[in-house]
């Protein structure tokens, strides 16, 4: 077998890989935020549908990949803000608008792009890379690690500078306070609603950037329904990790691994229906939950709206 | 008189949904009839619409998915309209239900003949985003034509994964790696997640630093192409709707099975600038072999057995 | 998430001034269900007129096709049977704190194994028992593939949103494994189950194309609501939602009721999928997910659990999904926007709850 | 009035209303420096509203407050601890997943990284001044609920309160504390700031007030001013407050004397428990070899601080929590196998400390509370149906019974005030066929006249010849009803005391880790 994978092919696959963990990363990450603060967002779905393809109008008609990842952000982020209206100030059921906003951007992404793209089809050009010097040279690891467009590496920092956030400064006290005891938080002097609103938005830009790398990077082009679920798995990913970014990462990556795992197989000519294979990352995040699965640590107000003084 | 037609998708997709909707109103046209369109209506259950547009006096219930070919015979058995379904040869039954099935193998064939002809790396690519029937059987039949073509050719064979029609990014992901792995030429089968595939030939040099090319199915995608499409098994369903009709109209409906060939350029391969003139001839040449039937081309339907093929023909 | 117990008290009122307050309380509830269904409808309008399509026409057709035409409300009735199974078995789980997010896995794999078993079944035995066997059969599948979740939660207080939402990307794939690999039906190329016969399925109600899986459905979610607000085991599940440390104070089998709370959830789940197959659809196609399970949710909860509530809303939802999809194809709107039209209706239902409750609230003060 | 005792907060006609209830009726208060101001009053009495509106938590519906003569509009806690109001709250207000010194950070610039070493200097500062320690790394989780009262009254000290309210913060403390809080608050008031404590213990309020203010269903019903306060005696004071509270003249109501009952010493015990033993956790020290003897009609109390095992060692008699050794006989039967239900069926009941966390189901009606620990059991269900007349029947007769205070039988429980909720568990636990009772601080947080009928209960449990357990950090309780007193120290019993006159020193030495 050995011989079948040639340098290249497997500095491909691991580039798919990573290609295919950065969405997950950045929706798990931003829901990680909103979980920590105390409020179990479901919407993240639609904030990534919003974003991908607010994400790709931007990029495709500006030209500017960067832009596409701002209007994303931008996505994600007005569609959180209505998350945040309903769920946050006036405390409506978070599940239910949850999943209607995830069904509302399904349907109105897909509306948008029947009246604008579906005779055209526009795809982005080929995406531009950084090169890390010497890092690059690694066989197999360099190209696929370190010719990256550069928000991937933005991505992976993010990671540290999420766990730095919650571990070092007072917005992360502030964060955790608000997931586990908001009137704690309240008569300390800082606003629950506000904090709460802050983690809303920072998950929806996420989960809009996510979105936005996914069309735009990913796939370079927008289809309806094209996140097929990524933002339900950042949220698997965000409970596992336990309000550690690094465990988002290390998820984010262990699914796009098994990704490339399917494919490897099938260019190996191995003969395995797909459909088990695509059971790969699955099976392995419960078969962990089984052997490890001590109590999953959430906060304590996870998912309960805050109202000062309600008894 | 009316006949309506019944899609899963949106008839926007330079594939199956777009060429039946597209045949069905010109074979609706010619024949004078009117034609109700149905499009985007999923893989669910479609009993509701069949039955409201047999209310509605269709005369004719064209279902134009493998996954309807349950729904509509019973729906037709209930109201008495007449159905089409695909993939069904068994299905028959007299005034009331005809079957098309719709292979596109012998294209499938002259396209793999044509990529192992073109290959400069001597290396082609299959992807796909599910394993239907209708598809299976155009993958194998490439992989056939390729070996048949040369054996020295290697022939990948990746699915992108379950229920991943909609899977542009995977499409990409794959189709990136299948090229990695020295493929140049890439036939793709997939809804959505085809046009991943084809930005992944568009933004992805080949191994030798060249052009990858796309062979695409069903469909035309010249209108969308930015010059890096090989060619396409096009598939024309506009004479099996008119003999349909006609059919109806002599009240012989449901007595025969109809089908697409390359003999009647129902099937045929899409000539495209990319293609040399004279491996274009050469083609041609291979076509009156098939429509002869000296060579034969036997279609392969089943998952499992493609698979089982192209472990075979890796090497 | 809080569990509404209105239902279990205001029952006992008989006397005359009770039941003229209980009127005034139906039209209420009526009112404001109506009425933000209206709202909802005008602003998913807007949207219409913003790409073109005469909002009135497009309602228009939504009722005729969904509620007044025989044809449609035949079918909407139909589409209610699987909703109704599965909105009874998401109330079992919420009223019992329970976040069952697996209702997709548990239902496909229900439907597979219904689809799988009842055309075998029918050949060796009168196709009313198959089909009860059938039901059974589906049942079962789908507590065991509960079981998972339902240990890590009882045993291991494993959270069982991970697990469920696990269990259900788990399900779907393997429902296809089975679908391609274990059951498919030799006779043809299309990979799909064996189909059952039209004549063995459930019957038809009377001379109309509805299904009685739909009497099943309302029998179902009437017993889960009676069983939840009249019995003994009931409240024993609402404690257990209420309040798990109350539970465990008072000295009830936690475990063992969080086992049989995803038995039983899963279990209509699991009926829902069979419902469907041996009601409706006669087969599984691989690949197939109508993913019902995510649009019951909000209802069950807009519902506030209640299972009479539950049976309007999923009147509802069918209604504006059989009718938007007649009306999408009349006025050449995608399918797609019946999915912004439930989503505006769930969210203006939301609201409504909300501006209700703080407009009693502040009456009182 | 002299210039250097202007109020530093003052309340004019301050009304607020819920739905169904005025918690403050046109209340007028004045909060000086110099000056501890006890707020007095039954449960429900609007307190802990006042201070709400104090703290930002709520705003006024008429009336105006004044800071410093101004009329203010304390719109947000954030606010208030601008104003130099810092107050500790009845019910916890710490993040149980933080540490201690998180928690005293929480509330700085959102950008910034928490100055720990800053804080750490300035606990060092405020510790030295009023002589406690607190452990600054250790999780709150992880400290006793008395620690945590420590940690919030630092927390309002930190900030540079000028006005520090106290709300119940004794309730939680031993007598040793308690007097160690008292003498704080001198020091602090004599260094200029003003404080306002809330209780219910009258004694606390004549050793430790300046001027005292009672509070009756909202309204202010009087005011003890200083320089009466100081021209009174305690036992003075204390008639004046009952007064005022209560409208009836009555000596010291805690005072009631122990009726002497005579346990026939020749009769079996009814609980014996041996060597138990349980498994410690994150939040208390496991058991260690415990054992002791209830007779029928007797009443043992466990005396300790709070936090030193007396939890468990209800939960585990009550089999609601898992034993690694020991026996527990009931009767002569052994019962450390049994599971809870069982247990209960066998005639052991357990008045749990956690009215709502544990005890009750809030949103469920009063009625269906009185029946959480028999649901399923005939007559209130047949064939597991839900008999309501029946139900309701049976707690109509206990609502009457036990006196509980509630709209109707479908409200819920949780809307009733503590005392009430209590009379539920109370109902529910002594009704047929209990043997032997376990109390666990059954007084805790309830006003004067809920405490003294919640012990005439237990009195008369033992009376009816029960074996009672009584559990309670309030030494004075345990005094005034026990036979004897066992003492608990970091999960194991340290000794037991007859209840003779020299109890309260014996108890008083066992729990300082003296020899009795
Ligand atoms: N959230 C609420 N909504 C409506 N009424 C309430 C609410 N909370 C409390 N009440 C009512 O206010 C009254 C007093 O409640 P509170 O809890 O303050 O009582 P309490 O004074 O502690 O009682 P007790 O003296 O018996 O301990 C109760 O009779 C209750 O019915
Ligand atoms: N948020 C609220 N909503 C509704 N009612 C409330 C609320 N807070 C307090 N109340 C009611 O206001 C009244 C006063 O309550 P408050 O908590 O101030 O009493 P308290 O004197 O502090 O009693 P306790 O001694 O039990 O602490 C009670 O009847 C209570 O039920
Ligand atoms: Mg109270
Ligand atoms: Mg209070």
């Amino acid at each position: 077998m050995t011989g079948l994978f040639s340098e290249v092919f497997l500095s491909a696959l691991l580039f798919g890989a990573v290609t295919a963990a950065i969405p997950l990363l950045l929706a798990g990450l931003g829901e990680q935020m909103s979980e920590k603060a105390g409020v179990l967002n479901i919407g993240i779905e639609g904030m990534m549908l919003a974003g991908a393809y607010l994400g790709f109008v931007g990029a495709f008609y500006s030209g500017s990949l960067w832009l596409g990842f701002l209007t994303g952000a931008g996505g994600g982020v007005a569609v959180a803000l209505v998350m945040a209206l309903l769920c946050v100030r006036i405390g409506l059921n978070q599940i239910v608008i949850g999943i209607a906003l995830t069904l509302g951007l399904e349907g109105l992404t897909a509306l948008l792009h029947h009246f604008q793209f579906s005779r055209s089809y526009p795809r982005l050009r080929a995406v531009d890379v950084t090169v890390i010097p010497l890092l690059s040279d690694i066989p197999v690891i360099g190209p696929a690690l370190f010719r990256q467009h550069l928000i991937v590496y933005l991505a992976v920092a993010l990671v540290f500078a999420m766990g730095y956030i919650y571990r070092r400064t007072q917005l992360g006290l502030n964060l955790q306070a608000a997931g586990d005891k908001p009137a704690a938080l309240d008569v300390a002097g800082i606003d629950v609603v506000r904090t709460r609103t802050v983690a809303v938005l920072t998950t929806g830009a996420l989960a809009g950037l996510g979105g936005a790398y996914l069309a735009n990077v990913g796939a370079g082009l927008f289809i309806p329904f094209i996140t097929n679920g990524a933002g339900f798995l950042g949220i698997v990913l965000a409970m596992l990790a336990r309000g550690r970014p690094v465990w988002v990462l290390f998820g984010a990556l262990l699914f796009g691994v098994c990704l490339s795992l399917t494919t490897a197989m099938q260019v190996a000519g191995i003969n395995i229906p797909t459909d088990v294979i695509q059971m790969l990352p699955f099976l392995a995040v419960m078969v962990m939950l089984v052997l490890f699965g001590r109590r999953a640590s959430l906060p304590a107000a996870l998912g309960i709206p805050y109202e000062r003084g309600a008894r | 008189k009316s006949i309506a037609i019944l899609t899963p998708e949106e008839g926007t997709d330079y594939g199956w949904n777009q060429q039946g909707i597209d045949a069905a109103k010109a074979a609706a046209k010619a024949a004078g009839v009117e034609i109700v369109v149905a499009q985007g209506l999923g893989y669910g259950d479609v009993r509701p619409t069949l039955r409201e547009l047999a209310a509605d006096g269709a005369s004719l219930l064209i279902a134009h998915a493998s996954g309807y070919n349950t729904s509509a015979p019973e729906i037709a058995k209930e109201t008495k309209v007449p159905v089409a379904i695909v993939d069904t040869p068994t299905g028959l039954e007299k005034g009331l239900v005809a079957d098309y099935t719709l292979s596109g193998h012998e294209g499938a064939y002259l396209a793999g003949r044509l990529a192992a002809k073109m290959s400069r790396s001597k290396s082609v690519g299959i992807v796909v985003s599910g394993e239907p029937p209708s598809w299976n059987s155009q993958s194998a039949a490439f992989a056939q034509g390729v070996k048949a073509e040369s054996p020295d050719v290697k022939v990948t064979y990746a699915v992108i994964g379950p229920a991943a029609y909609s899977d542009a990014a995977g499409g990409k992901r794959v189709t990136e790696s299948v090229i990695a792995s020295g493929a140049d030429i890439i036939f793709g089968q997939g809804n959505g997640s085809s046009f991943g595939m084809l930005q992944a030939v568009e933004t992805t040099k080949a191994g030798d630093g060249g052009k990858v090319y796309f062979i695409d199915v069903i469909g035309d995608k010249t209108p969308i192409d930015k010059g890096f499409l090989l060619s396409s098994v096009v598939w024309n369903i506009e004479p099996v709707y008119a003999a349909m009709i006609a059919d109806l109209k002599a009240d012989t409906f449901g007595t025969k099975s109809y089908s697409i060939g390359l003999k009647d350029d129902s099937v045929k391969l899409l000539k495209t600038a990319a293609i040399p003139d004279n491996i274009w001839a050469e083609i041609q040449a291979l076509r009156e072999d098939v429509i002869s039937g000296k060579t034969k081309v036997d279609p392969v339907y089943d998952a499992a057995a493609v698979r089982a093929l192209m472990t075979s023909v890796a090497q | 998430m809080s569990i509404d117990t209105a239902p279990a008290a205001g029952a006992t009122a008989l006397d005359a001034t009770a039941a003229v307050a209980t009127r005034r309380d139906i039209q209420h509830r009526l009112l404001m269900t109506l009425g933000p269904i209206l709202a909802a409808l005008i602003i998913a309008g807007c949207i219409l007129l913003a790409v073109g399509v005469d909002p009135l026409a497009y309602y228009g057709f939504v009722l005729k096709r969904g509620l007044l035409s025989p044809l449609g409300i035949q079918q909407t009735l139909t589409r209610m049977a699987p909703l109704l199974f599965l909105a009874a078995g998401l109330i079992v789980a919420f009223r019992a704190g329970m976040w069952n997010l697996g209702g997709d896995g548990q239902f496909l794999l229900g439907a597979v194994t219904a689809a799988a078993s009842a055309p075998v079944l029918v050949e060796v035995m009168p196709a009313w028992l198959a089909l009860i066997c059938s039901f059974v059969i589906a049942m079962l599948v789908a507590m065991i593939w509960s079981l998972v979740p339902a240990l890590l939660r009882a045993y291991q207080g494993v959270n069982e949103i991970i697990t469920t939402l696990m269990m259900t990307f788990l399900g779907t794939s393997l429902a296809n494994v089975l679908v391609k690999l274990m059951f498919r039906d030799p006779g043809t190329t299309v990979p799909q189950t064996r189909t059952l016969p039209v004549e063995d399925r459930l019957p038809r109600l009377f001379d109309t194309t509805i299904t009685s899986g739909l009497l099943l459905g309302l029998v179902a979610i009437i017993t889960v609501h009676l069983v939840m607000t009249r019995t003994a085991f009931g409240l024993k599940l609402r404690i257990v939602g209420a309040n798990p440390r109350a539970a465990i104070h008072a000295g009830l089998g936690v475990p063992k009721l969080t086992i049989a709370v995803f038995a039983i959830s899963a279990g209509l789940a699991g009926l829902a999928g069979a419902v469907d197959i041996l009601g409706v659809q006669g087969n599984v196609r691989a690949d197939w997910n109508p993913a019902y399970g995510l649009a019951v949710i909000p209802v069950v909860f807009l519902a506030r659990m209640n299972g009479f509530a539950a049976i309007g809303f999923v009147f509802l939802l069918s209604v504006l999904s059989i009718g938007g999809e007649s009306a999408a194809r009349r006025l050449g709107v995608p399918n797609h926007f019946t999915l912004v039209l439930v989503s505006i209706v769930l969210i203006v239902l939301a609201l409504a709850e909300y501006i209700d409750h703080r407009y009693n609230q502040s009456r009182k003060a | 009035m002299s210039v250097a005792k202007r109020d530093i907060v003052a309340l004019e006609g301050v009304t607020k209303r819920f739905p169904g209830v005025v918690a403050n009726d046109s209340v007028d208060l004045e909060i000086r420096p110099g000056e501890v101001h006890v707020l007095l009053g039954e449960n429900g009495a609007g307190k802990s509203t006042l201070i709400g509106m104090l703290s930002g938590l709520q705003q006024p519906d008429e009336g105006r407050i004044l800071v410093d003569g101004e009329p203010t509009a304390i719109t947000s806690p954030r606010h208030a601890l601008a104003l130099g109001i810092g107050t500790v709250f009845q019910h916890m207000m710490l993040v149980p997943t933080l540490t201690v010194a998180e928690n005293l950070l929480l509330g700085g610039p959102w950008w910034q990284r928490p100055k720990t070493e800053e804080l750490e200097a300035r606990v060092a500062e405020i510790t030295r001044t009023l002589g406690i320690t607190v452990k600054l790394h250790a999780k709150v989780s992880e400290l006793s609920l008395g620690e945590q009262q420590q940690v919030e009254i630092l927390r309002a000290m930190v900030r540079n309160s000028r006005l520090l309210i106290l709300d119940e913060s004794t309730s939680m403390l031993t007598p040793k504390g308690i007097d160690e809080l008292g003498a704080l608050m001198r020091r602090l008031v004599e260094q200029g700031l003003a404080i306002v404590f809330i209780t219910h213990k009258l004694k606390e309020a004549a050793a430790f007030g300046d001027r005292i203010s009672v509070l009756k269903l909202g309204r202010k019903v009087g005011e003890i001013p200083p320089e009466r306060f100081r021209a009174l005696g305690e036992q003075a004071i204390i008639s004046e407050i009952v007064e005022l509270m209560f409208g009836k003249q009555k000596d010291d109501p805690e005072a009631a004397e122990r009726p002497v009952r005579t346990i026939r010493a020749e009769a079996a015990p009814l609980l014996e428990v041996r060597d138990l033993a349980v498994a410690p956790t994150d939040d208390a020290p496991g058991l260690s070899s415990i054992s002791f003897d209830i007779c029928p009609g007797e009443l043992l109390g466990i005396a300790g601080i709070d936090g030193n095992g007396q939890k468990h060692l209800a939960e585990a008699l009550a089999g609601q929590r898992a034993t690694v050794g020991g026996s527990v006989r009931l009767q002569g039967t052994p019962i450390e196998a049994l599971s809870v239900g069982e247990r209960r069926q066998k005639g052991l009941r357990y008045l749990t400390d956690d009215r709502l966390g544990e005890g009750t189901v809030g949103t469920f009606p009063v009625s269906i509370n009185f029946f959480l620990k028999q649901v399923g059991a005939a007559p209130f269900w047949r064939k597991g149906v839900e008999q309501r007349a029946e139900i309701d029947k049976r707690a109509a007769q206990l609502v009457r019974e036990y006196d509980v205070r509630t709209p109707s039988l479908k409200t819920p429980v949780a809307r009733l005030s503590g005392g009430n909720i209590q009379k539920v568990l109370l109902a529910r636990e002594l009704a047929e066929g209990a043997k032997v009772v376990i109390f666990n601080k059954p007084t805790y947080g309830l006003d004067l006249s809920n405490t003294l009928a919640s012990r005439q209960r237990i009195r008369d449990t033992a009376a009816r010849g029960l074996a009672v357990l009584l559990i309670s950090t309030d030494l004075e309780e345990l005094l005034s009803m026990c036979d004897r007193i066992a003492v608990i120290s970091n999960g194991s019993l340290v000794g037991t005391v007859e209840n003779a006159d020299d109890a309260r020193t014996k108890v008083g030495r066992l729990m300082i880790g003296l020899a009795a």
